[in-house]
């Protein structure tokens, strides 16, 4: 299975999605240019960490522009996964391929740690090898996480199983619903604060996000051998 | 040459953080009386005078990129002046 | 725009303007005789800014002198952007520390935020990829309204520009006295990874090869910045001080990828970061290692404002920019390399055999001084020293033993002092998790970051408790390397080298002046007891205000090399049943 | 009750990366004629009419507090309103 990795001017936890694809899940990935114009080639689409374009505006706001991001819609609109982790879940609210949008954290302050999040839901293409209502370890960082929607979208979240993630020790940022990664409808898009990508070696600290990452690689195998 | 004006601020609905920080701030100042604050952008932004449909393409790029319509509603004025 | 007309050279002479650049009667007429002439304004500002102590050293040498330099594993000592140690397999680790303090003390945001911009460039010029960000912070008490807005400032600046740029901020410290009420300390240290054969060095070798002009451009921003370091902080300082820079991590994050990706172009010659005293600097230092020298063309200069003099450009301190030389007829290569980055390289300049600076600015020769009286003969002032008067009567003191009744009550309340109490407030503020190699984040002995694909591994610390300094600057300057060096081995590593940043009060006081030699003896010593050179370092004096000095705060960053993982050990109790040993005296 | 609007803007020698970035994307866009952008603050805040000497305390607020003089400008409009 092959993984694109979006690299944007001022992304900066690509190299830590490439690593944990290459090194720890053994999956192939390339990093893909902001402006390269297909990503026909790849299975899955990953859009990284960082400060795209210096998050100067509003983060994600100006990456949204990019070739590639016409390209991660048609992914998403083929039924690929995407996964964008905190930038990257910005870049997707701001694209409108989630609902919401991310407000400055309620502290105002810029936080990293190690939090506990609950799975929500593991029916996900995402999540299917966690199980339904555990609690894992996984760390933020960022500033802007707030994540914010009205109640109508909320209701429609819910409605929907599309809340993947929750935190479920105090909610450090003071996102709705204490919300931590949502889906689109569909389930083939989500978005999540935490990063599952720092989470993959027992010497960094935790390595409950590697089952995402497997999740998702054995999503891709089901509907192959299905299909083969 | 337009001198366009573009004030981005929250939504009425939604909470402004940076607005509430702000207010304690005052307060502990000596500013016990300030009731509300609330922290929005301010942008200034030149054009030639050449560009046609000034109000139409700045309407665009408020819509498109300057503000986040989901939490945010913005305004702008636009000035022509004559450039030295 | 300033339509303002330059003073000409003998008004510069005669109105003594030249005292308002930091330079001294003595100093002028020292220019003169080299140039055989009056300098012109540009000329007497650039020798204003290199003979400052912030770049020349020049009442710092004599005392620098002492520290051991050299040891089995140090590639590169001090006297380029950063040092080198070797750590096996043709691998290397470059570091560094310099101070940002005066900056952080009239705009805390951006201060500390262009601290940390400032030494990362260090590193990176020198070839190597920053993995690791640490600092030492220190403040007036935190009581007072302006030390907790300088204190949350500082550490958002920090912070904003380590996280944005990406590597991770895993250590340093935080202490609070009021010493440091009227002028706190930032001092950030970078650590960077390179492999031997991509050393760089910031030289303009190679006559008619092309000086080449990368990254942001030019602005008013921080002119004189250097200067301004090398003074006492005072009520005048508000008004006096430059345009403050303001940080631009994103630009920084594109500069430093681009900078990597030259690195490994054959068409590079040499790199030095634009910092203190811009382009006065890393050309006049470039050509005069290289002996060579460096005529430059102003008008090309990349340029923010307009309207900016030869002047202005000259001495600007804006920040993410680079000097680099390129072999001539490969311009266009590394215009095409940046220009995925989307930044500009622009050719400027060449190489020249004559040894001099020589800038054009339209059209005209505005300066033409030899780059060796800038970058090499600075004077140099032994200033005296006196043994400190409240010294004497310490040392007359009795030892006072603290009576303690209630040991919890005491161990509660030392517990919340906030030099003892946990910074998790800080380092949480901090991204120290990013590119996924922190081993041991900030919370214990010292930092420790893996080295990907292998299973060795950094460990890093910043140490300096400045009251022992204060106390005794001998024995406290051995206690701060002791302590770096405890660190360390605590966390499974063996001590390489140090870097230090001696920040002290006005060295003309002869009390300050013992303090610094003192310091600087007692941790020459234990550096050479316990096998860790200097491999760099920077020098802040002038740390006062309203004439009272901090208190001496040479500050040490070691680093050390842990050879396998499985060495790695952490600070927390790990189990209830272990047992508890006590070692040392 | 007092309606006041503060408009903070970086100096003008001061670098405006954020104005920088927005320009850039503006032109990335098809908005190519933007000749310069610079991105401020703006601040709504509400003061009961009980408040005396308003400009004065507004002021001192913008310089102590929401501001930073070192490379910030600001203005500011006060506006009495009856409140409903
Ligand atoms: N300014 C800072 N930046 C990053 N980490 C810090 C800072 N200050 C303290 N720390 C971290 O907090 C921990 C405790 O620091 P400190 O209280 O100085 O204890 P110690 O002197 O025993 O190392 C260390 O891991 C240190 O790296």
């Amino acid at each position: 299975m092959k993984f694109a990795v979006i690299v944007f001017p001022g992304s900066n936890c690509d190299l830590d999605m490439y690593h944990a694809i290459k090194d720890e899940i053994g999956e192939d990935a390339d990093y893909v240019w902001h402006d390269d114009l297909s990503l026909e080639n790849y299975d899955a689409v990953l859009l990284p960490g960082g400060f795209s374009y210096g998050d100067y505006l509003r983060s994600g706001a100006i990456a949204r522009f990019s070739n590639v991001m016409k390209e991660v819609v048609q992914a998403a609109e083929q039924g690929k996964p995407v996964l964008g982790v905190c930038n990257g879940f910005q870049i997707l609210l701001e694209t409108g391929l989630l609902p919401g949008a991310m407000r400055r954290n309620d502290s105002l302050k810029f936080i990293c740690k190690t939090v506990p999040l609950t799975v929500e839901n593991n029916e996900t293409m995402f999540t299917s090898s966690y199980e339904k209502g555990a609690e894992i370890q996984i760390p933020i960082a960022h500033g802007e996480g707030n994540y914010f929607c009205d109640e109508d979208t909320l209701e429609g979240l819910q409605e929907n199983n599309q809340i993947v993630f929750t935190y479920s020790g105090n909610n450090p940022n003071g996102s709705v619903a204490d919300i931590a990664g949502i889906t689109n409808e569909r389930g083939n898009v989500l978005g999540m604060m935490p990063h599952p990508e720092r989470a993959m070696d027992t010497l960094l600290g935790s390595e409950d996000g590697k089952k995402l990452f497997q999740s998702i690689v054995k999503h891709w195998r089901e509907k192959h051998v299905v299909n083969a | 040459m337009y001198k366009v004006k573009v004030y981005i601020t929250l939504r009425e609905s939604v909470l402004d953080p940076q607005g509430s920080a702000v207010k304690q701030a005052l307060h502990s100042m000596e500013f016990k009386a300030v009731e509300d604050v609330r922290v929005g952008k301010y942008m200034e932004l030149t054009l030639p005078s050449t560009v046609e449909n000034v109000e139409a393409a700045v309407e665009e790029m408020c819509h498109r990129l300057l503000a986040n319509p989901v939490i945010e509603d913005y305004r702008y004025e636009i000035e022509e002046s004559v450039s030295q | 725009m300033s339509l303002m007309l330059e003073p000409t050279p003998s008004k510069v002479k005669e109105e003594q303007l030249y005292r308002e650049m930091g330079l001294t009667d003595e100093e002028f007429s020292m220019v003169e005789n080299i140039l055989g002439r009056t300098p012109n304004y540009t000329e007497t500002g650039l020798f204003s800014v290199m003979w400052s102590e912030h770049c020349s050293y020049k009442n710092s040498k004599p005392v620098l002198k002492k520290f051991p330099v050299t040891g089995e594993r140090v590639l590169q000592g001090p006297g380029e952007g950063a040092g080198i140690v070797d750590i096996g397999d043709d691998q290397a680790v470059v570091f560094k520390i310099e101070s940002h303090n005066h900056p952080s003390a009239i705009e805390p945001y951006q201060g500390a935020a262009t601290g940390v911009g400032g030494i990362i460039r260090d590193v990176f010029s020198m070839g190597a990829r920053p993995i690791a960000l640490l600092n030492s912070l220190r403040f007036g008490e935190l009581d007072s309204p302006r030390v907790q807005y300088l204190f949350k400032e500082v550490v958002a600046g920090i912070a904003g520009y380590g996280n944005c740029i990406g590597i991770p901020t895993v250590g340093g410290e935080v202490q609070f006295d009021a010493s440091y009420e009227g002028n706190p300390l930032v001092n950030a240290m970078c650590v960077g990874l390179i492999d031997h054969k991509d050393i760089k060095k910031g030289q303009a070798h190679g006559v008619g090869n092309t000086v080449m002009y990368v990254g942001a451009k030019t602005g008013r921003d921080g002119i004189h910045g250097a200067t301004f370091a090398s003074e006492e902080l005072n009520e005048g300082s508000e008004e006096k001080r430059p345009a403050v820079q303001v940080g631009d991590p994103f630009m920084e994050k594109l500069l430093l990828e681009a900078c990597l990706e030259l690195v490994q172009n054959d068409a590079l010659v040499g790199i030095q970061d634009m910092g203190a005293a811009g382009l006065t600097s890393s050309s006049a230092e470039m050509a005069s290692k290289a002996g060579s020298g460096i005529e430059m063309n102003l008008d090309l200069v990349p340029q923010r404002e307009r309207g900016m003099t030869a002047y202005e450009m000259m001495l600007s301190e804006s920040q993410e920019r680079m000097l680099i030389v390129v072999e001539k007829g490969r311009e266009q290569e590394i215009v095409d390399l940046f220009s995925k980055y989307d930044l500009e390289a622009v050719s400027i300049g060449k190489v020249t055999d004559d040894k001099r600076l020589r800038l054009l600015h339209k059209g005209e020769v505005v300066s033409d001084v030899p780059v060796d009286a800038l970058a090499e003969e600075a004077p140099v002032y032994h200033k005296p020293s006196e043994e400190a008067a409240y010294y004497k009567e310490f040392q007359a003191m009795e030892t006072p033993v603290p009576q303690v009744e209630d040991y919890k009550e005491t161990l509660v309340a030392l517990l919340q002092q906030p030099t003892i109490a946990s910074k998790e407030w800080v380092y949480d503020q901090y991204d120290h998790q990013v590119r996924t190699s922190t081993v041991v984040s900030p919370g214990s002995d010292a930092a420790v970051v893996r080295v990907r694909g292998t299973r060795k591994a950094l460990a890093m610390t910043t140490d300096c408790n400045s009251r022992y300094l204060y106390l005794d600057p001998e024995v406290g300057g051995k206690i701060a390397v002791a302590e770096a060096a405890r660190n360390i081995v605590c966390s499974g590593g063996i001590p390489l080298a140090i870097t230090d940043c001696l920040n002290f009060g006005n060295p003309e006081k002869p009390e300050i002046f013992w303090q610094i030699e003192k310091s600087v003896d007692g941790m020459s010593e234990a550096c050479r007891e316990l096998s860790t050179p200097v491999i760099g370092g920077n020098v802040s004096l002038y740390n006062e205000s309203m004439g009272t000095a901090v208190y001496p705060t040479p500050v040490v960053g070691m680093v050390g090399l842990v050879e396998d993982l499985d060495h790695i050990t952490t600070q927390s109790f790990k189990e209830a049943g272990d047992l508890i040993y006590t070692i040392g005296e």
